[in-house]
């Protein structure tokens, strides 16, 4: 066991060792393993359904191990509730936000721990001002009184990450929380990150962005299978090194976007404006292309995705596929002309969570599958047997409930169900959001061949080195205005990061 | 188990002999039908038949019909009941007519075709008078009054409140009857329906309920309202309840029959008919023990007699 | 470390995919429908066997005239529950229907148009459930409570104290008649009609698939091109107008059409669907499950009136069995999570790596 | 950067409390203007002693009720077995009365209190740890409870005679005019609505109800604030239980039948929300006056009583409409307020 930086003497702060969890007949957790030390940042790496979520929960004391050891500075525990964990100094931020959204923000932070005064009275401006600093020391723009309801997943993420720290805990775990960041938030939150390390937290990052990994961690853990692999420092390892132990293979090409002829265009939109959200959006995506739209968070990206699909409504503007116009508010109108959409928050809008793989394939071609009006289960399974052998989705049944999937898995499932639509165009909000490698160039070699099959595809992303990697043309926004079309060719992260925060720096 | 305090009804065939006699009220739980089955109890100990009592939780006739049919099943010798509704209960009453089980209502009758007696209270003209006479002597025989029934659909109510208006039409044409309103038998319905009428017609001089429970729940409002003795209160009532409203002066007087002697007639009959001693035909003539013996009306009906009427100086002399 | 990298096993390059992860006989009998219509057929032998004249078949008659309205209103009910709404005004549209015909009826207009206005009045009603539900977008269980005390009130308000009676003897006696020599009541026919069409719809078309997503998750549902506030919609038409029809049979069976026809009938309906295993939070539940939970209420309270229990009691045993039923199936639910999760004891055998 | 956002912050935020307000405020107003119009119809209605008595006492029992059903509302859940639990303690109080002569009123409170309570636990304990969605359970309790009250009942039922005078005083007696009933009313609800708005309890019951697995995840204490919920809305309709024995004298075996579709109706023309998290037990209560209000002006105004139900409908659906649109437009205004940020 490599002794990592910080404190070598001192016990460590976290420690699992062979943690067995299995589902039914599924094993999440075959030997989890790791160790943290106080004053780390140590990172926890592997392949989609590698088990590191499940470690994460059973350390917070929502599932219960069924065997292994568990210590907090080598002392043995064994949590029951997640109530435990937090009693003990842990802080966890999950994989999937999860805030009340009828409950204002500052609520969301300090839900069940407010501070209180007489007669147990929660003193509401000691929790504002506290929000307030919290807010200023992340650089988070969101007002701290709006409910938390119609937050993009980005901004619940930021309050997720306030919340936690604001716990001021000794071990702080993160599983990926950078999954729907972009630059700026990311910068911020590894300051504060580094800051916390070296007022000797113990901190466990969670991310399949090797870039931060290495930018951020001093140690790494990596799994596979619900197995622990290994453990290095990061001076003494590399990314190829960290791949090979996680895929077991190597994975070469991250983002192969081949050369495509280029033909018309298919998707054209005209001065789409929806107040509030996103102003005079015009842009084209032709056959054969990939149109990236990076942006900062909040950037209104994903609503306007949302509009030209028809989910949510738009003051003024015109959307037209193929020359015909997309009649607004539609979705099932869009699908018929050839539009699909690959929707940002994967459980809240891309699966019935609740549901089989083999439904959750199936639902948006349920129409085209019946035969005489008639649909069955034999139907369903044939056709999304094709899907999930053709994106390897980690399950033994068809039958499996989408909701047990883990988060990169659930998103090769929604991929699918969407692929199998056959569109014409294609947009697809945060393509390979909490995506493996081994998968993500999977994705990406599957969306440049469809791209080389002629269909057009619109995607919002973001991150960088994938707009840059995958996209033909870059579309940047800001604060719901298109602010720059830059192309294939002489786009560059500081050009395109320059066209999404330029109005940051004349802010301050 | 269960099983054998069902067969109760069965034993016997069913000609003859088979004096099991089911009582079948409006709803369960509510005192008038209490006193008047404990009537309808005391007449079948006396000729040693076996009683019973089922009925709906809530005063409907489809709860009545399934209990009908159940009846008809166990094959009991007569169904006592007092129908929720004329026409809705008849098919089952006749079904179980063609089963052989006789079928006296009472209190509130079915059409004539679908049972074989009709055991009446008192004929609706002798009730309407008397309540109209009442409030027409409480009130000095001018001004307005208002009527708090029981459920919209109840047929023996309904006709009462006809013939008030008849009657009143007739021999008070000063008083006004100027709305009808309808406590559904329900105590707090009709308790909230009071106090809107008295608002609503600030002039209102008198209220008959023609309804125990209606009348009740009136005194109770007025009693403790500002209106207590500026405004006339009758109808038909059980003296129980009663009893403090007349002593205390809300009510002067009210009127009723008793509702004992109307179970223990309607028994009387229900064995008459099972033995065969009478079908039902106007004419006919029957025993009824202490009450003495009825004879058949047109289109069998038994008039029990004339309602009663309760005041201070009588009202200790009853329990029930 | 990296000798253990190789000594893993690579995760298998090419899967295969099983239909099921559970062999069929599970699928279709480990089931909370099984369960119920296991129950269904304990309660029926037990009857016939302890309680007097249970076994004749006079009984299976009245259990269908008793039921019939229950089972017709239950089928629509049972689509808006899965997709998580809920229809408590179907008690008043009967009590509506049954006094629209009464009163055209009364105006000398022939039955059978008379039943066609009445469909359409419950028709109009679940539209405007629908329309209030689906396009204002308000919970359904507030705006049917409201159309409850509405179409109610519409009911006694036409007809007053009166009651209509004389219906045209052919159809009073074709509500009661039976099928051939058998004691099965001419009524059962409409309602298989029903009950097929009801069960394609839910279990083998693209639209029923679309009421199971709505009911797990209407954000999905929309996004996969469901068109949720159709889909509801209609469902809500089909509960005003099967409600009518429930109407309709009514009026004929007991010959009379009044304002308090089937007064809280909407409870009895929603308490045979949850027993028959629809779950109020949507997504789950089958039709033949839900039959069950109809004739179970029903075969309960017929031999318990046989057996003289009153009403009361009958109202208790309803309540509990449904309280019962859906604890016993949550509880074995968390015994089986019991029984995967043992209390954590020290691991004796050691994991693959470390 | 906060002092950026400060300006589109306090106003957005301004916008956001006059949701809350509106909601109230437009059943208010709805309130407002029935009582106008019946009083304009007839002085009596709130002119005289006795109008103005039974304005204010006669919604004061429901107003107990409804504010108990929002609390479990809010939690996402729904207690249909307040009007069995009503009845059943309506009745205990009665027996209390006449089984132990001379027994202290406030004793028969404290029983009937504790005893509905006691019911509101068996219905939250079934909710709570056999995980049942709870319109099952207390459907299935509202079915149950009602059959217990008819078999102890029986056909028996309690008359004002039976009861002492001083306790049926409690139920038409006046301080200051203001009827004891409805004091005692008015203080349960100041005290549940400071509950809920200024303690970490009453708020964790609008996180549960906003998101129940979020608040697993959080480690709020979520089995408990369910029990406290189910107890308080069976605790407050016991309250209501004896209440109505002092209000109506006269109880039999259907004490309450159907008051748990007035009181839903009720909280929820208040502004709750019936998937929980939003709303307050001040909308609930003055939902519950509208209510009862309505039903009471409606012969005044001259409608026929057969007419009144689908009146009341109509005002009920009228009510939510009209919440709705005020709460649709606020959140549009509160995105469109983005632009100025
Ligand atoms: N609640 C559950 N029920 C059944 N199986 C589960 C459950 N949660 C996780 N699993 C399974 O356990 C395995 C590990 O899942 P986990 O979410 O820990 O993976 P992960 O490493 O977080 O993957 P990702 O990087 O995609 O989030 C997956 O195969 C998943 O299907
Ligand atoms: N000024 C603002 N104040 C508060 N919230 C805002 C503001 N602007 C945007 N938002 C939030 O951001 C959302 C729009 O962000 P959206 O998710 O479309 O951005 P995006 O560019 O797609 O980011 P993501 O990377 O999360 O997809 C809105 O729904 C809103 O919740
Ligand atoms: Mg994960
Ligand atoms: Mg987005």
């Amino acid at each position: 066991m490599t002794i990592p930086p910080g404190a070598p003497d001192r016990a460590p702060a976290l420690e699992l060792r062979d943690i067995r969890k299995s589902f039914g007949a599924v094993v999440a957790l075959r030997s989890g393993t790791i160790e943290v030390h106080a004053g780390s940042i140590h990172a926890l790496v592997g392949e989609n359904g590698a088990g590191k979520s499940t470690l994460v929960k059973i350390i917070a004391g929502l599932y219960r191990r069924d065997a292994g050891e568990f210590r907090l500075e080598s002392a043995d525990v064994d949590f029951t509730s997640t109530a435990d964990s937090k009693a003990a100094g842990i802080a966890v931020i999950y994989q999937e936000p999860t805030l009340f959204p009828d409950l204002s923000v500052t609520e969301n932070v300090f839900m069940g721990r407010q501070p209180t005064g007489r007669f147990g009275r929660i003193d509401r401006n000691a929790m504002r001002t506290e929000v307030d600093g919290l807010f200023q020391r992340l650089g988070v723009r969101i007002d701290p009184d709006r409910p938390a309801d119609g937050l993009s997943i980005a901004d619940q993420q930021v309050i997720e990450i306030a919340k936690a720290i604001s716990l001021d805990a000794k071990v702080l775990i993160m599983d990926e929380p950078t999954a729907a960041l972009s630059g700026v938030e990311v910068d911020r939150l590894f300051q504060i990150a580094r800051s916390l390390r070296d007022e000797g937290r113990a901190i466990i990052f969670i991310s399949h962005r090797f870039d931060e990994v290495f930018d951020l961690c001093d140690t790494v853990t990596v799994m596979r299978d619900g197995a622990y692999i290994s453990t290095s420092r990061i001076v003494d390892t590399s990314v190829d090194e960290i791949v090979r132990q996680m895929v077991g293979r190597d994975v070469t090409e991250l983002f192969p976007k081949q050369e495509t002829t280029i033909g018309g265009p298919l998707l054209e939109v005209e001065g789409l404006t929806s107040a509030g959200v996103f102003h005079d959006i015009s842009l084209t995506v032709r056959s054969g292309e990939i149109v990236g739209l990076a942006g900062l968070v909040g950037a209104g990206r994903s609503e306007v995705a949302r509009a030209i699909f028809g989910v949510d409504h738009y003051q003024s503007g015109t959307v037209h596929l193929n020359g015909k116009p997309v009649p607004a508010k539609s979705p099932t109108a869009a699908m018929r002309l050839g539009l699909a959409l690959v929707p940002e928050d994967r459980r809240k809008q891309g699966l019935v969570l609740d549901s089989s793989v083999a439904r959750n394939t199936t639902l948006a071609i349920r129409e085209q599958l019946a035969k005489f009006g008639i649909i069955t289960s034999g139907f369903e399974n044939r056709a999304a047997r094709v899907w999930a052998s053709r994106l390897e989705v980690k399950t033994n049944a068809l039958s499996t409930v989408a909701g047990t999937l883990s988060g990169g898995n659930q998103q090769k499932v929604v991929l699918g169900k969407w692929l199998a639509t056959e569109p014409t165009v294609l947009i697809i909000d945060e393509p390979t959001r909490g995506i493996d490698v081994g998968t993500k160039a999977e994705v990406h070699r599957l969306l440049s061949e469809l791209a080389g099959q002629g269909m057009g595809i619109l995607m919002i992303s973001s991150e960088l080195p994938e707009v840059l990697g995958m996209a033909d043309r870059v579309l940047v926004m800001r604060e719901g205005r298109i602010t720059a079309e830059i192309d294939r060719s002489d786009a560059t992260s500081e050009n395109v990061m320059f066209a999404a925060t330029h109005a940051e720096e004349q802010h301050s | 188990a269960a099983g054998d305090s069902g067969s109760g009804g069965g034993e016997g065939e069913g000609d003859g002999g088979n004096l099991s006699i089911t009582f079948l009220p409006k709803n369960l739980g509510n005192p008038y039908f209490d006193t008047s089955n404990a009537g309808g109890e005391e007449a079948i100990e006396e000729f040693g038949g076996t009683f019973a009592e089922v009925g709906p939780a809530e005063a409907t006739p489809d709860g009545q019909v399934s209990y009908i049919n159940t009846l008809t099943q166990q094959g009991v010798g007569a169904i006592a009941v007092s129908a929720n509704d004329p026409k809705a209960i008849c098919d089952a009453l006749n079904e179980a007519r063609d089963a052989g089980v006789k079928v006296v209502t009472f209190d509130s009758d079915t059409n004539a075709d679908c049972r074989d007696l009709f055991v009446n209270q008192a004929d609706s003209e002798g009730i309407a008078k008397v309540q109209v006479d009442l409030i027409a002597e409480q009130i000095g025989g001018a001004g307005e009054i208002a009527v708090l029934s029981a459920s919209a659909n109840a047929t023996n109510q309904n006709a009462w409140i006809e013939l008030m208006k008849e009657e009143l039409a007739a021999s008070h044409p000063d008083i006004e009857l100027v709305e009808v309103v309808y406590g559904d038998d329900d105590d707090q319905t009709s308790f909230d329906k009071t106090a809107a009428l008295l608002q609503t017609h600030p002039n209102l001089k008198g209220i008959v309920s023609p309804t125990t429970v209606g009348i009740a729940a009136a005194a109770r409002y007025l009693q403790t309202s500002e209106y207590k003795g500026a405004v006339a209160l009758t109808g038909l009532g059980t003296p129980n309840q009663m009893r403090e409203y007349v002593e205390d002066g809300t009510v002067t007087a009210f009127a009723l029959w008793n509702p004992a002697d109307l179970g223990y007639l309607a028994a009387f009959a229900s064995k008459a008919l099972i033995e065969g001693d009478i079908t039902g035909a106007e004419g006919d003539t029957f025993e009824a023990g202490k009450l003495g013996e009825y004879t058949v009306g047109a289109d069998g009906v038994v008039l029990l007699g004339d309602p009663y009427v309760f005041d201070a100086e009588n009202i200790g002399d009853f329990d029930f | 470390m990296s000798s253990i990298t190789e000594t893993t096993p690579a995760p298998a390059s090419v899967r295969r995919y099983r239909d099921y992860d559970q062999p069929l006989w599970k699928r279709v009998l480990l089931t909370r429908e099984m369960a119920i219509i296991a129950l269904l057929v304990v309660v029926v032998i037990i009857a016939t066997m302890t309680i007097r004249g249970f076994g004749q078949p006079i009984t299976l008659t009245y259990l269908i005239l008793d039921v019939t309205p229950i089972l017709l209103i239950a089928l629509p009910m049972t689509l808006i529950m899965i997709t998580g709404e809920i229809d408590l005004s179907v008690a008043s549209v009967v009590g509506l229907s049954s006094v629209v015909t009464g009163v055209l009826i009364n105006g000398g207009v022939p039955f059978e148009i008379a039943a066609v206005v009445a469909l359409l009045v419950g028709g109009i009603g679940g539209a405007i459930n629908g329309f209030l539900v689906t396009v204002v977008g308000l919970p359904s269980l507030a705006v049917t409570i409201g159309t409850l005390a509405l179409f109610r009130g519409l009911a006694v308000g036409l007809l007053g104290t009166t009651a209509v009676t004389d219906f045209p003897e052919f159809w009073t006696d074709l509500a009661k008649a039976k099928l051939g020599a058998t004691s099965i009541p001419l009524a059962i026919i409409p309602f298989l009609v029903l009950l097929a069409i009801f069960a394609v719809l839910l279990h083998f078309t693209p639209f029923g698939r679309g009421i199971y997503a709505i009911g797990l998750s209407k954000e999905t549902a929309a996004f996969s091109g469901v068109d949720v506030g159709r889909t509801k919609f209609i469902l809500f038409v089909l509960a005003g107008l099967v409600s009518a029809l429930a109407g309709i049979y009514y009026t004929l069976r007991f010959g009379s059409a009044r304002g308090d026809n089937a007064t809280g009938m909407e409870l009895q309906v929603i308490a045979a669907v949850v027993l028959g295993g629809v779950s109020v939070f949507g997504g789950r539940g089958a039709l033949h499950g839900v039959i069950a939970g109809v004739l179970l209420i029903g075969v309960l309270a017929s031999a318990l009136r046989l057996a003289n229990v009153t009403s009361d009691v009958i109202n208790i045993i309803t309540g509990a069995l449904l309280v019962i039923s859906v604890v016993s199936s949550s509880l074995l639910a968390w015994l089986r999570t019991q029984r995967q999760t043992p209390a954590v004891k020290p691991s004796a055998e050691s994991g693959a790596a470390g | 950067m906060s002092t950026a956002t400060t300006t589109p912050t306090s106003n957005v935020t301004k916008r956001l409390g006059a949701i809350g307000k509106a909601r109230e405020l437009g059943i208010l107003l709805a309130l407002v203007i029935v009582v106008i119009a019946a009083t304009a119809a007839n002085p009596n209605f709130l002119f005289s002693a006795d109008g103005w008595r039974d304005l204010l006492l006669t919604p004061s029992i429901l107003v107990l009720v409804a504010v108990g059903q929002a609390i479990v509302l809010i939690t996402r859940n729904v207690d249909l077995s307040v009007g069995s639990v009503l009845g059943l303690t309506a009745y205990l109080t009665g027996r209390l009365f006449i089984d132990f002569p001379g027994i202290p009123i406030i004793v028969v409170f404290v029983i009937a209190v504790a005893f509905g309570g006691a019911l509101g636990l068996i219905n939250g304990a079934l909710v709570a740890f056999a995980k049942v969605p709870a319109m099952v359970i207390t459907l299935g309790t509202l079915y149950a409870y009602r059959g217990i009250n008819v078999l102890w009942t029986g056909s028996d039922r309690v008359n004002a005679s039976d009861l002492p005078k001083s306790f049926l005083a409690l139920g038409t007696e006046q301080f200051l005019t203001i009827p004891i009933l409805t004091i005692i009313a008015l203080v349960v609800l100041v005290i549940a609505g400071w509950y809920m708005k200024n303690t970490r309890g009453g708020r964790e019951f609008y996180a549960i109800g906003s998101d129940p697995a979020a608040a697993e995840l959080y480690g709020l204490r979520v089995t408990r604030r369910l029990l406290t919920a189910f107890v308080l809305s069976g605790a407050l309709a016991g309250l209501g239980g004896v209440l109505y024995a002092a209000r109506y004298g006269t109880i039999n075996s259907q004490a309450g039948s159907g008051w748990e579709l007035d009181a839903v109706g009720a909280a929820v023309i208040g502004g709750v929300a019936i998937v929980g998290g939003v709303g307050s037990v001040w909308g609930a209560a003055i939902g519950a006056v509208l209510l009862l209000t309505i039903n009471r002006a409606l012969p005044i105004l001259g409608i026929p009583d057969f007419w009144q139900r689908a009146v009341v409908g109509v005002l009920i659906i009228g009510a939510i409409v009209l919440d709705r649109v005020l709460a649709v437009r606020q959140k549009r205004k509160l995105i469109e307020a983005r632009d100025d940020s």
